[in-house]
């Protein structure tokens, strides 16, 4: 079991949640969460290095390092791992966070309960990632999901009662969706007469789900992820979820635990049910279109900075959504790449935001300004972030947007040309247009809170980041430029795992 | 020709910008500034050397045997693949539009960046906070500049188009701290960034059907024999043609696909240019350092739109209905612009509409361009005009960098009579004036002339509009430059010394300039430039009459100027009151800013994101919220079945039971 | 006249509806448990009738009733220690005042 | 056939039975209601006379009457001052148990008389079982024989006693 490289992805945080519990002071605490962190984060590159030297060997499979383990043999749930490009960038993608999250939170009040519910928070989110086995992820998923009640809870500020009961109660409701979908799943899973199973490749490859079970199978699963995608309208948790969050759960949770819904919808969704994603798409485009510009027509009226983060996470992981729904490799190949990319920046807001608030204790754009003059470093970072937001070129946002449009577009184009009508080539537009409204809420916070003159004398005493706050943003600023300048190796990378069979059903 | 020199022109302002970004702070300020103008000469050097090589060391894979000049793809990486055949590469295209604008921006850049390192301190010899962060932001605006310029393909263009957009709202918002150029800098980005969705929607269509981003597969045919080499050609937009008009829905809402593609690339190109509907940014992003408005604002990026409608030129051959397009809204706004400019009391405003009306001097010049009226001359023109604009305006906007810098302020109410003060800015902004009015032999007068002689061939509406507009244009220059140096004595307000010329730094990039506004109408541009690279001289369509009359009609622009301003009279006064309705209007801009202001704040606002989020928050919310709140009541509801009386547990019960128990006599039994 | 187990049953069940009522309307503990007994018995009579009635050679229900009547006390033994101690406690054994459990 | 003389005592029982149990319920002096259901504990005994169960109805005199009601008797003097031993019904709680009270009888006594074919069936013959086969049956271990049961309820009443004297005793 443990000659499986993937394994130690729960393994590692299932040992720091062990030393987490033998930790006496705050120094041991951050010690275990940065060593255990930097180690996930060196498996996730090696395990990188390693898959892209396999993949010239076999570039056939649809995943590699697959494995399966018994666990409860009468309804066939095995603990199946298994990881392609998608996967790789996912994790690569959490452990940064975890890291950068770790060092966000270096003074956060009962550091050892905090950590401890933020690595189990973890645990779920790479256990998922590497699972393939249905049963054991959605096991993964609620693992992801429970914490965050306790983290918001507990170590929220403002309505975190409320927020946390609601992020929880929202998420939880999609789970139950969610779950009727994976059920109806496995009972499909295979043609008549031979065994059940949860494994998705072999769900996948045996393609027994009748049409008309994936026509209500579909939407349930759909729904299900959708709901932790920030789907509109099933998006309302996340604004008062993300402001009442501390700062390491708001980074943790947009930015990777959201992704977890964009990633289930395409794992699960619409890598098993091809059929039904070919026919239903056009509900859920008109859904994720919306929340496009939806959340960003209303990012541009909020004053809370969290809020008009997370109505700007709602437009971007529409984005996502949107873009896994047109059926073709160029635009899931930008779908997944804005995950990563929104994953970083928003991470980076988040952490931002919490920085700026740890020190003026105010998160209204109106109770502040000119921040520019008084924490250079951070106001910097936060331009940057704001760039990558709004698509600047040479920063991650822009390649994973521009590779949606262009996929989508064509998507659209070719609809319209086979006469198939002109949803999507209209949605394509329409979510074109978020990247004005962007730029609009974008500068507008960053006019109001870093230039200008300083709106409170008070705030002029603030001292700038500390060491650790540095590395946590520059860490991600390095990430989200990497993407920016190399984009062709991530796309690359994505782009390998869409074998063919995807696309059988679709005839693309 | 090797690599090593191209790569050297874009990495060079890209290493200077992480440099001096990283670590300008921690250095003095005089040593960021020289190292960026060390940089930034090598630039120079390096683009002059590679513009040279092209025009004039006659390789073959610069000008083929019939002596036309070839486009010549130095490399080309790929950089994001989105599919087979579409992919964004990042290179290096050489031809001579391109060869042109390497030297135009970096001659600009460099004497910015000199002009800078006086301009940028006050009159104590102290540096301005930010000193290294400008010089940062200057070379990543020059790197995008450049990047844009060279681009091998439409979304290279698009890339750095973008990167130029953000360069120049940093510069624009560089004194981040004053409220109003905060707001302009948001104003030119979020302008252009509405621009740029057209160019990015054009971009879309236009390579969905092609098939390819590549300026080479789209114009031009490759040329035998050697790589990389093409050949700007009628006979691979016939190909391209053929696309179109093979393609399954060729027509959308009444015009073809092509002109829907070419139009939005072309909304793309308004928005960087300042064309009429989206012209507003401009005059706001005067907020700026001056140097920043004269590389950026008056020479390079707002030409970047001439440059994109004169990259796919062949293209917007084939649509002739966006070429008219083209026409009409820069006809509109020269003439906009010139009136406007007639009545701004701020110089930079006046210079910026001044550059708005001269660049659609070069889109008219553009839309009115064909092979067959004189051998395309209209194309040779607007580069042309593009070339001498961008010296003597930057030259404009320096010396009236120079003038604020001595006055400390926008408003030439303050300066008057300045004169006797500054020669040296009096002599070259004069020689400024003089080309942009189109006096002969200043350059502005070849270049305008080209221009007028092409309106002359495609239509006489044209020219006489454009005539019109080039009067305006030396009128308000004279008005500008005796409203500045003549009009009345100069009062020196007390506790201030007197005005005085700039240091060396400054008036070096001034006299240069003057000099090169001087010459560069005898440069021979048609056998450098010409739509399809083949050379001709322009003097054989070189117009006597034309010349004639735009000459007359400029100097009789400079006459009424003269009359007018000259001398501290009431003229101005009557001339006002005579109409004072046209003149409130053109004082406001034709309140166009009032108009986007109802627009985004009334409309967009108020009309679109508040209702949103209130819906938000209170219809989906509230909704989500209410079967919280349905559960709970229902939950309230039954709460007092769980009474804690035993009595009423057994009482429901008992009833429960009984009632089963009686349905099951009575049905089943 | 034939005495067939409807004559047996018949009071039983009365008793039994006593026994119901008793016990909702009781206000006393004590009052209730006897109201419980009530019904109880009136069960164990039907046990005793069937059995004798429908399977005269078996002797389930008697013994069931036999039973019945001893776990019978001795619930009635635990539940009078109960309602003592109640009583101690709160000086009262009103049932109604002893809703703890409520919600 | 009955004789006559069974037939008067049945209806002699049933009209104790039916009497007492009203007024045990209904009485507002709790003592007496004590002794009302006493009566027909009793009236339960004879019945179980009459259908030969003797060794039943002694158990049911000597455990319910002799030990069960003294309980009570106990337990009341315990809990109530001889002056407070009323209790006012109010009138909600009347009519709801007289609801289910009445329901219970309705739905029961329908399903009895109309449904229950064999609740007309007449008397068979019986062996009044000797004590022998009681014996036999309470301690054997076949098959219909009753020594699991019985050692549980002797574990029961042991735990009842130990459970009474915890709960009751003073703290």
């Amino acid at each position: 079991m443990f000659s499986n490289i993937l394994i130690y992805f729960v393994v590692i945080p299932v040992v720091m949640l062990a030393l987490l519990g033998l930790c006496r002071d705050v120094k041991q605490i951050r010690a275990v969460a940065v060593t255990g962190s930097l180690a996930l984060l060196g498996l996730s590159i090696y395990l990188l290095v390693d898959y892209l030297g396999l993949r010239q060997t076999d570039s056939v499979s649809p995943m590699l390092y697959t494995d399966s383990w018994t666990w409860f043999a009468p309804l066939h749930i095995n603990l199946a791992v298994g990881v392609d490009g998608i996967s790789i960038a996912m994790l690569i993608l959490s452990s940064v966070i975890l890291l950068t999250g770790s060092f966000a939170s270096w003074k956060i009040d009962q550091p050892k309960e905090f950590f401890l519910w933020l690595v189990l928070l973890s645990t779920g989110v790479f256990g998922f990632f590497i699972s393939v086995d249905l049963f054991t992820m959605f096991m993964f998923y609620e693992v992801a999901l429970i914490p965050m009640y306790l983290l918001i809870g507990v170590w929220g500020s403002g309505r975190k009662n409320y927020s946390a009961m609601k992020l929880t109660l929202m998420l939880m409701g999609g789970s139950a969706f969610l779950m009727l979908g994976l059920i109806g799943i496995y009972y499909h899973s295979s043609p008549e007469g031979s065994p059940l199973t949860w494994n998705l490749l072999e769900i996948a490859k045996n393609d027994a789900i009748p049409h008309s079970w994936q026509q209500f199978l579909f939407p349930m699963t759909f729904v299900g992820f959708g709901v932790l995608g920030a789907m509109f309208p099933f998006h309302t948790w996340s604004p008062d979820g993300h402001a009442s969050a501390p700062t390491a759960v708001s980074m943790l949770h947009a930015g990777v635990l959201m992704k977890l819904g964009g990633y289930g919808c395409f794992r699960v969704a619409i890598y098993l049910m091809p059929y039904a994603a070919h026919e239903l798409s056009y509900i859920f485009l008109v859904l994720t279109g919306i929340s496009v510009v939806y959340g960003a027509f209303c990012a541009c009226v909020k004053t809370d900075l969290k809020y008009i983060n997370a109505y700007s996470s709602v437009s971007h992981c529409g984005l996502v959504l949107f873009a896994i729904l047109m059926l073709n490799t160029t635009a899931m190949t930008g779908a997944i790449m804005q995950m990563l990319s929104h994953g970083l920046m928003t991470a980076l807001f988040f952490a931002l935001i919490g920085m700026i608030y740890g020190r003026t204790h105010t998160r209204e754009i109106t109770q502040m300004g000119g921040m520019m003059q008084i924490l250079p470093y951070l106001s910097v970072c936060y331009v940057i972030a704001g760039m990558a937001s709004l698509g600047l070129p040479g920063l991650s946002g822009f390649v994973a947007e521009m590779t949606i449009f262009v996929g989508s577009f064509k998507a659209g184009m070719a609809d319209y040309l086979a006469g198939a009508g002109s949803l999507r080539l209209v949605f394509t537009l329409v979510a074109c247009c978020s990247i004005v409204i962007t730029a609009v809420y974008i500068l507008r916070v960053v006019g109001k809170l870093l230039f200008g003159p300083v709106y409170d004398d008070h705030h002029r005493t603030l001292t700038d980041a500390t060491w650790w706050e540095r590395l946590s943003t520059a860490t991600l600023i390095v990430c989200v430029a990497a993407i920016g300048f190399f984009p062709n190796f991530f796309s690359d990378l994505i782009k390998t795992t869409f074998s063919p069979e995807i696309f059988r059903v679709l005839g693309i | 020709m090797d690599v090593t020199i191209p790569i050297l022109i874009l990495s060079i302002p890209m290493f200077m910008f992480v440099f001096l970004g990283l670590l300008g702070m921690k250095m003095t300020h005089k040593l960021a500034g020289v190292l960026g103008c060390l940089g930034m000469g090598t630039v120079l050097l390096l683009s002059y050397y590679t513009a040279y090589v092209y025009f004039f060391s006659g390789a073959p894979e610069f000008v083929n045997a019939a002596g036309e000049r070839l486009q010549y793809l130095v490399f080309d990486q790929t950089w994001l693949q989105f599919t087979d055949k579409l992919t964004i590469k990042i290179g290096f295209l050489l031809d001579p539009i391109s060869a042109m604008m390497l030297v135009v921006i970096s001659t600009i850049s460099f004497m910015v960046h000199l002009y800078s390192m006086g301009y940028m301190r006050d009159h104590h010899g102290v540096y301005e906070h930010g000193f290294q962060r400008f010089y940062a932001f200057l070379s990543l605006f020059s790197f995008s500049m450049l990047g844009l310029v060279v681009a091998p393909n439409i979304f290279q263009m698009y890339i750095f188009w973008e990167l130029v957009g953000a360069s120049s709202y940093l510069l624009i918002g560089f004194y981040y701290i004053k409220p109003s150029a905060v707001s302009a800098s948001k104003k030119a980005f979020i302008v252009t960034r509405f621009a740029d969705l057209g160019f990015l929607i054009g971009i879309l269509v236009l390579s969905y059907y092609t098939g390819t981003f590549n300026f080479t597969e789209l114009t031009s045919v490759p040329v035998e024999g050697i790589a990389g080499v093409t050949q700007i050609d009628l006979g691979t937009a016939e190909g391209v043609r053929g696309i179109f008009a093979n393609s399954a829905a060729p027509m959308f809402m009444g015009a073809s696909v092509l002109t829907w593609a070419l139009v939005l690339i072309f909304m793309g190109g308004m928005g960087k240019s300042a064309m009429l509907p989206l012209h507003i940014w401009l005059p706001d992003a005067m907020e700026g350092p001056t140097p920043v408005s004269a590389l950026i604002h008056a020479a390079t990026m707002v030409v970047a739109g001439v440059y994109l409608v004169a990259r796919l030129f062949p293209l917007y051959l084939m649509e002739e209905s966006a070429l008219v397009i083209i026409t009409v809204v820069g006809a509109i706004t020269a003439f906009y612009a010139a009136v406007v400019a007639c009545t701004q009391i701020d110089i930079k405003r006046v210079l910026a509409f001044s550059t708005i009306s001269q660049i659609a001097f070069m889109m008219v010049s553009l839309g009115v361009a064909r092979p067959e009226i004189h051998e395309g001359l209209g194309y040779m023109a607007s580069m042309f005009h593009l070339f001498t604009h961008a010296m003597f305006k930057a030259l404009l906007f320096l010396g009236a960098g120079a003038l604020i810098h001595a006055i400390g302020s926008n408003d030439y109410t303050a300066m008057h009579g300045l004169r006797k003060y500054m020669p040296w800015t009096h002599i070259t902004f004069l020689i400024g004036c003089l080309a942009i009015a189109g006096i002969i032999p200043f350059s502005g007068f070849f270049s305008k002339d080209e221009i007028l002689s092409s309106c002359m061939g495609y239509d006489w509406v044209a020219y006489i509009w454009m005539s019109l507009v080039a009067g305006l244009t030396a009128f308000y220059m004279f008005r500008l430059y005796y409203l500045i140096f003549w009009w009345k004595e100069h009062k020196i307000p007390e506790g201030h010394h007197a005005p005085h010329d700039q240091p060396w730094t400054m008036t070096l990039p001034l006299v240069f300039l003057a000099a090169v506004s001087c010459v560069a109408g005898f440069i021979p541009f048609g056998n450098l430039v010409s739509w399809n690279g083949h050379p001709y001289d322009f003097m054989e369509h070189f117009d006597w009459s034309v010349a004639t009359v735009s000459l007359i009609v400029a100097l009789l622009g400079i006459g009424l100027a003269t009359v007018m301003y000259r001398k501290e009279n009431s003229l101005p006064e009557k001339f006002r009151n005579a109409m004072p309705a046209l003149w409130t209007w053109a004082y406001h801009r034709f309140y166009w800013d009032e108009l986007y202001m109802f627009i985004t704040h009334r409309i967009i606002f108020g009309c679109v994101c508040r209702p949103l989020a209130w819906f938000d928050r209170h219809i989906i919310d509230g909704t989500m919220d209410s079967f919280a709140a349905i559960t709970n009541k229902m939950s309230d509801v039954i709460k007092p079945l769980q009474s804690g009386q035993i009595q009423m547990y057994v009482w429901y019960y008992l009833v429960g039971a009984l009632a089963l128990g009686g349905i099951t006599v009575l049905c089943l039994l | 006249m034939e005495l067939t187990a409807i004559y047996y049953l018949l009071p039983a069940l009365f008793m039994f509806c006593c026994g119901v009522y008793g016990f909702i309307t009781r206000k006393n503990m004590i009052a209730m448990l006897i109201s419980l007994e009530l019904m109880l018995n009136a069960v164990d009579i039907n046990f005793v009738v069937f059995n004798r009635f429908l399977y005269p050679g078996a002797f389930e229900g008697m013994f069931f009733t036999l039973f019945a009547i001893a776990i019978a006390a001795a619930e009635t033994a635990l539940a009078i220690a109960i309602i003592i101690n109640i009583f101690r406690a709160v000086r009262n054994i009103d049932v109604r005042s002893l809703n703890e459990m409520k919600f | 056939m009955e004789s006559t003389g069974s037939l008067i005592l049945y209806f002699i029982v049933a009209l104790s039975m039916v009497v007492f149990s009203v007024m045990a319920v209904t009485t507002r002096k709790i003592l007496r209601a004590a002794t009302y259901l006493l009566f027909t504990l009793f009236a339960a005994a004879v019945v179980y006379f009459m259908l030969d169960y003797e060794f039943l109805g002694a158990v049911q005199i000597a455990v319910y009457a002799g030990g069960i009601v003294v309980l009570f008797v106990f337990a009341i003097l315990l809990t109530s001052r001889p002056g407070d031993n009323t209790e006012r019904l109010t009138s909600r709680s009347r009519v709801l148990g007289g609801i289910a009270a009445a329901l219970t009888l309705v739905v029961a006594g329908y399903a009895l008389v109309s449904r229950c074919a064999i609740a007309f069936a007449a008397r068979p013959a019986m062996e009044n079982p000797d004590m022998e086969t009681i014996g036999q049956t309470l301690m054997g271990t076949g098959h219909g024989q009753y020594l699991l049961p019985f050692e549980a309820v002797s574990v029961l009443l042991l735990a009842c006693i130990i459970g009474g004297v915890v709960i009751a005793r003073k703290r």
